[in-house]
């Protein structure tokens, strides 16, 4: 059969100058500055005084191609025919005519593509793959998405933030949406409920028991036949056994729930790259709009908004202000979950008298 | 032939609101495509997906596939309620590695659009998290078919598996005045370079590259990547005192104070000055703006404020940090600098910089566990002899602060201080021409 | 009769130069001392250290001495080549508690080293890094007969071994305008109540309370000690706006630029106004100074710089931290904070910092591994079973920040968010009432 | 025996208040701000208008007889009889008598009591027990703070410092001189020598064996007797099981070297308390005067006074001009072995693009 196949040819990743528009291949590495004529559109001006003007609208994602082509259609019809899109899967249309923009703007309004996400505003949350597609998901990271952004859109248009507000989520705690100034994340309460019957055929025993990052699992036998066992005592409930071991079953219509992280942060701007915090769990996973974790994400955008200076991203605010501040004007519970107990927790600690009365 | 529907009432509540829906694409699909095989594959994927919204549980289990040839690209997908939905009971993702800065023409996305139809869902995403394509809903009859017509116009699989993964880069030079590198040329000379090692998984784990043209990072190179390409320079910022001048009337004018001199300039103080992390900004009482350059850490944020005014310097090239990657199994790691500064102007340093990718992959891939994270190999041996392994000088650019704990064994301390004076020496010569 | 000295041609170099010689000193034991036996012991006691420096290594020996009813205090020395040096054979120190602060009349002074003179060598320390005085020198014939002598007026031994150790506290109250508490009081409150454990060596390991008046923390306790008392205040600082205006002339003075309003103000910039950590100070054009007390972290600078124009509140008490240490084995630990704000006024106040210190040591002296300081123990089990284990509520001001690492197991959120909002209430309410 | 014993009265630490200045008794509490009329000398003033001068004067800490009474007499004779002892074995005479400072500093320093350490000067280097005393030393700490204040004695006197500088040494590494702006610390560079013959009688093996913090230390037998072994790849050359196993001798006159570790910053002023850095190591422990950690030492004063800004420490100023200009000023060489790998030292990497050209 092999003889049969087609070789297949390792181009590797493909060259995007040919695809690019041509202010910018012609402009390439010669942009001088660029200026914001309203939310949703850039205009980068190069040494050479060409200009490109880019209009960027948020997307689901998850394109169909009726969905696609119609964005093509506006790209051929308002455009120029050259698009690309962000690490946030918004659409970039990008015209050397600054005539075309506000036309463009409007198509895809009307067609229902919110113009936005640029500058100091909140753009679409980054998301993964959830229950259309992945082996492992406690929720559906596009459903989630989807009922925030309704919430958030004029957030997504305006600029009213007092920086960029990179959100993400993930529906498992492996976070593959990784992290953001606000991360909307899975968190398992239970441990793996384990189906020994099938563990011995399905799982490479060794190699989960190794996935455990706190050591929690053995192996066992069961009804005289190989399997696992779970410490529940040092069990976390990260899930990390899962994916190897489908038969642990860490996914539970109760016991999974979601959490919110602020202060990813990865930009160098000001301050080092910083991690994000657990600020809240507990929260319910609850389709098809998660009214609860919304209401908290919104809640925290507000004091944001309220509380931060121009330039400050959520983790800088935050820290200007002290974290048992930011507990007070969310009105966030504060619990012993929230006090680092992993490796390297001393650098968690206060360990100073530095204390707002 | 209609087909029936599967109810849907959750899902549909997500029709509802401004923010384009994907469930109402997906029904779309199932409503109006020609093709009553997409229509019967997005109806029962709505089931399925129906089926999980009401009992908060995932149903798709792996498995491994691959076109012929190579070993990894496709994330393959297997219902387990296959009986009650059937005919999406495989739905593989094709992994599809896109132009380096994700530039399509109209044109070659309805190119791909069209083939995609004619053999898949019709569900596609631009992009997954880690950059590729994502091609989801294929099945075990069609994918190697998709996948020969895409290949023979040129698009390839990105990894997935135990391998170097698709690449990441910003649009940088295309567009960005940030920039400090052709993030294009390093994404596709790096990636290109190890394609054997994205389509045949056969390392410890899955291993990134990103690249961003700025310390602004808007790739995450930093926490995302294992290996991370930071655009900067080394010389003075470039600073255009008369836009900096017309910038303090500007801002008065963007804070309703039109014409006021204070206004702008006190917009300066809080929102340049007194931001720099080092204090090296100092803004002159007649209204011209100093940066102290052998102080100033190239952290963005004034040229971010000011991009008419200043700008990166001519001495361009790229930072190298090493280790990023997110939390299994010892929490998130962000990369270590690893090169300070790096010229990637000439063809040798496009060598360069593929060799060093070439040193730290073979030194991992023989020293890493199985499913160790480079990152995590360097926290498990030190930096010291990751160092040593890819053979690269200890440099007080790689750390915050040198060691607080008295735990360490001091032999060999002359020979080091030598290699350090010695190196020195050679700089300066060098330097000197 | 004369003694025959060692030659100490090496310790001979250190009486040149300034600084006071102790080997000038002990010299003038060994040449001038009326009392033969510290004539002679002194000579030995040179010859040995000479032998030390010539060599380069040390040649004392511990072992187990006490006095009667005692199981510590005093850290015993044999000699290794007491047959060199016999009359220093055995060189004992006695380890004595000195008063909370370190106060002393001349004449207490001259009673001690007359007791000293009697029965040991003549060398004293004043004091030990951990505070005592050290007598330093007696054999096995002495050490008790002084003990008794000074025990019958009022001194007794300090700690060593896995015991409480000896306090400190600064100068404080007595003197110092900072101070925010009585720190004698404090001190002798809680190491008086632990004499038991002090004298009988019976805990896992050392256990040290040290007491700081204030932040500046002259008692290096946050780093130095297992229990670390600072003074604080919770009100807001007090400012005396004339004495701040006459700062600003007076350093505008200090500096050269007398009566130069402006270099006065520049000078408040540059030293108090930029330098305070949470830019919490404004200065105002009319010269007066405002703090946003609420963001004001009691660091300290700005009070240092200006002692006249700022003070700390009257709402004073102070913070406790717990764990601090030095290096063995896990690596330097500071002390973390477990009660953010604890008046210290009443009777009541000082019983409950001493039930503190005994929840503390009991529930360390159970779960401490052998040979293991508090703090190690703390972070081997985590900051939460400690606080359980001690009876404390978490409190955000006991971290820098949350945890970053997902690796936790949530379950009970609730019951501990509900506790945290009825603890809340019941503040409120107290407050209120 | 016991019978003929005397009970000891167990009473702890003393009341200061009987030994204290009665000035200071009486406005105890009530002090309001204190000035630096020179340096060496403060003057408190209270609430009450009361006021008390300090003069602090050096001593060499291991004090004879003699030199104690002398110190009395000057106590008598020009101060008021009180006296007291700071954390760094400096002496404290108040007086509540102005006219009493001149003569009281003239007679000390005329004494050889140099009168400083004050505000921004060097005070004494806190030091321990070392060859004088010790059972694990590998140093004399009162010998290199002689010969190092012998050097420094005119910044003891001055007021020449951006701010305080406290400086340390220890004759071990167990450190009980504790961290410093600048500490002077023992760094054994061997694996300790093992005297196998003694092992079995006089070290507790398993408590030797769990003293070591990298595991290096196994029991094991020895021509044919219970011994220990040292994994010497493993062995960081800490000498933890020196004190409780000396035949595990760890002190050597060639490989006992001394280190320096700068920014141990223990106030809460501006930052949070910060642990100090290693700097330089392989300094031959040279006696009597170990002139190599002294020429150190002096540059890193130096450059700390050439380049810190005004109530900087030295902790401060190398974080504000970076650590790679410290070595770049200070001339010291970086190396491998200032790259930390203990436990945690991840967060000691530079995981940003902060880097200074
Ligand atoms: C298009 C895009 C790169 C791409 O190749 O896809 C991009 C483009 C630009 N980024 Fe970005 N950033 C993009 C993702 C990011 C990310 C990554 C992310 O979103 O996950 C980061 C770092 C993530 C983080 O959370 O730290 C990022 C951190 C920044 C920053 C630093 C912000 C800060 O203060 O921390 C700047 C500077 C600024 O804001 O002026 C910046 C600035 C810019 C500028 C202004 C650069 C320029 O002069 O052209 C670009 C215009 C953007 C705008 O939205 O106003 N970009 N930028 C990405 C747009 C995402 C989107 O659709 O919203
Ligand atoms: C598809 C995607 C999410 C998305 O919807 O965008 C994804 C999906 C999966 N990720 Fe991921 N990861 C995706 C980007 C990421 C990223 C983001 C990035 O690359 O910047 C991360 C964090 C960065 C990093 O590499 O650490 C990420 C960290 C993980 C991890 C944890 C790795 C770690 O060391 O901590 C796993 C678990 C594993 O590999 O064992 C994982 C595993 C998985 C698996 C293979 C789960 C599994 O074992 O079956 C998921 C397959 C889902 C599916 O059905 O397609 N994925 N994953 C992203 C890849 C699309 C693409 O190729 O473009
Ligand atoms: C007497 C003494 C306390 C005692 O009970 O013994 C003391 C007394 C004072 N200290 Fe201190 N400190 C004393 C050891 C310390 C220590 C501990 C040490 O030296 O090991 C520290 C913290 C250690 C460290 O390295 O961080 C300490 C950190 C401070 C600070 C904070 C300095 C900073 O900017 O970081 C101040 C505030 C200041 O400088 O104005 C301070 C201020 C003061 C003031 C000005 C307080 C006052 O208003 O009276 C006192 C006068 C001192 C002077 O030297 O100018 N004192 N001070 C100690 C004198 C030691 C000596 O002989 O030199
Ligand atoms: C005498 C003194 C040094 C000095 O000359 O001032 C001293 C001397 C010794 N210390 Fe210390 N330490 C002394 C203050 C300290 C301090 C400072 C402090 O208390 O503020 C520390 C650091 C703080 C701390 O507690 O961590 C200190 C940390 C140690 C350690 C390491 C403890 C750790 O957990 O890291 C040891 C080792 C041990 O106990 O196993 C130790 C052990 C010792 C022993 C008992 C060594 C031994 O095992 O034989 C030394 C006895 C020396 C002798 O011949 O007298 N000494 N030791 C200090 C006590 C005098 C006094 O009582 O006033
Ligand atoms: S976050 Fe988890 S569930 Fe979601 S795509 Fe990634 S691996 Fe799958
Ligand atoms: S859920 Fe995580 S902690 Fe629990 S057994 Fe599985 S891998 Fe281990
Ligand atoms: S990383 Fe820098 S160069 Fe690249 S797009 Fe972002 S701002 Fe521009
Ligand atoms: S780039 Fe950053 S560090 Fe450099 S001068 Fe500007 S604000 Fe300061
Ligand atoms: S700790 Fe504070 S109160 Fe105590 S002496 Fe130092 S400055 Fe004064
Ligand atoms: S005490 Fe410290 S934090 Fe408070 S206002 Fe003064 S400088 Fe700022
Ligand atoms: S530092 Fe070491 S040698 Fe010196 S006194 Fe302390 S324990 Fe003894
Ligand atoms: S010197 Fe330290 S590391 Fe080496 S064997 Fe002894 S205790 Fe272990």
């Amino acid at each position: 059969m092999a003889a049969d196949m087609r070789e297949p040819i390792e181009s590797g990743c493909p060259d995007g100058f040919q695809y690019m528009h041509p202010v910018m291949r012609r402009n390439y590495g010669q942009w001088l500055y660029h200026e914001d004529p309203r939310p949703g559109v850039l205009v980068h001006t190069a040494r050479s005084g060409d200009k490109v003007w880019t209009v960027r609208a948020g997307t689901q994602r998850i394109l169909d191609v009726f969905t696609l082509r119609r964005l093509m259609d506006i790209g051929d019809q308002y455009g120029e025919g050259y698009v690309r899109f962000t690490i946030r899967s918004n659409i970039e249309f990008m015209v050397a005519d600054g005539a075309r923009v506000e036309p463009l703007v409007k198509a895809l309004e009307e067609a229902g593509f919110p113009v936005g996400g640029t500058r100091n505003s909140i753009t679409t949350i980054s998301h993964t793959q959830g229950w259309l597609h992945c082996d492992i998901p406690g929720t559906d990271a596009s459903g989630v998405v989807k009922a925030m952004m309704d919430e958030l859109v004029d957030e997504f248009k305006g600029w009213n933030m007092p920086n960029r507000v990179h959100m993400t989520t993930s529906c498992c705690q492996i976070n593959c949406g990784g992290q953001g100034d606000i991360a909307i994340n899975i968190q398992h309460v239970k441990p793996p409920k384990i189906n020994h019957a099938l563990v011995g055929n399905i799982c490479e025993r060794p190699s989960v028991v190794a996935r455990c990052p706190v050591a929690a699992i053995r192996p066992a036998m069961v009804d005289g036949k190989p399997s696992l066992e779970v410490d529940e005592k040092k069990c976390i409930c990260c899930g990390a056994c899962y994916p190897p071991c489908p038969p642990m079953q860490i996914n539970d219509h109760q016991y999974t729930q979601l959490a919110i992280w602020i202060g990813g942060n990865h930009s160098n701007a000001r301050g080092k790259p910083t991690f994000q915090r657990l600020v809240a769990a507990g929260i319910p996973n609850n389709p098809p709009r998660w009214p609860e974790a919304t209401a908290i994400v919104k809640k925290i955008l507000q004091c944001y908004k309220d509380g931060a200076k121009d330039w400050e991203r959520i983790n800088e605010w935050v820290e200007r202000i002290g974290w048992p501040r930011f507990f007070e004007v969310t009105g966030l519970p504060f619990t012993k979950y929230h006090i680092d107990n992993w490796r390297g927790a001393r650098n968690n600690l206060n360990s100073s008298t530095h204390i707002r009365f | 032939m209609t087909v029936k529907h599967y109810p849907t009432p959750m899902l549909d509540v997500l029709e509802e609101g401004p923010w384009p829906s994907f469930v109402s694409g997906i029904k779309n699909l199932r409503d109006n495509h020609p093709d009553e095989r997409i229509r019967k594959v997005t109806n029962s994927l709505l089931g399925q997906l129906e089926h999980s919204y009401e009992t908060r549980m995932g149903y798709w289990k792996g498995g491994t596939i691959s076109v012929f040839g190579y070993g990894g690209g496709i994330i393959p997908r297997f219902s387990e309620v296959g009986d009650m939905f059937p005919e999406s009971r495989e739905f593989h993702t094709l992994r599809v590695q896109p132009p380096a800065g994700n530039y399509y023409t109209t044109d070659i996305l309805r190119q791909l659009a069209d083939s995609w139809e004619k053999h898949g869902s019709g569900l596609q995403t631009f992009h997954g998290q880690t950059g590729n394509i994502m091609f989801i809903g294929a099945d075990s009859k069609s994918y190697q078919h998709f996948f020969d017509e895409i290949n023979d116009y040129g698009w390839d699989l990105g990894g997935a598996g135990p391998c170097v993964r698709t690449g990441m880069s910003c649009v940088g030079a295309a567009r960005c005045e940030m920039s400090n590198c052709n993030e294009q040329a390093i994404h596709r000379h790096l990636l290109n370079n190890f394609t054997d090692d994205v389509h045949r998984p056969a390392l410890p784990y899955k291993f990134k590259f990103k690249v961003s043209g700025c310390p602004n990072d808007c790739m995450n190179a930093i926490e995302r990547s294992d290996f991370a390409i930071i655009g900067t320079w080394r010389d003075d910022m470039k600073v255009d005192q008369q836009a900096f001048k017309d910038m303090i009337y500007k801002k008065a004018d963007e804070i309703g104070h039109t014409g006021d001199r204070a206004a702008g300039r006190q917009y300066m103080f809080d929102n340049v000055v007194s931001r720099c992390p080092t204090n090296a900004i100092t803004l002159h009482d007649d209204d011209t703006i100093e940066i102290d350059n052998s102080n100033c850490v190239r952290c963005m944020h004034c040229l971010n404020v000011l991009p008419k005014a200043l700008h990166p310097g001519d001495d361009k090239g790229v930072s190298i940090l090493i280790g990023g990657k997110r939390t299994l199994k010892i929490g998130d790691l962000m990369g270590t600098v690893i090169v300070p500064f790096m010229k990637m102007d000439t063809a040798e340093d496009y060598e360069r910089i593929v060799e060093l990718g070439t040193e730290v992959i073979d030194f991992w891939a023989e020293n890493g566990l199985e499913h160790e994270r480079c990152g995590e190999m360097i926290e498990r041996i030190g930096l010291v002899n990751f160092l040593e392994g890819i053979g690269i000088d200890p440099d007080p650019n790689m750390i915050k602060q040198p060691r607080s704990v008295s735990y360490v064994r001091t032999d060999g301390w002359d020979e080091a201080a030598e290699a350090w004076f010695n190196r020195k020496r050679e700089e300066k010569l060098a330097a000197a021409g």
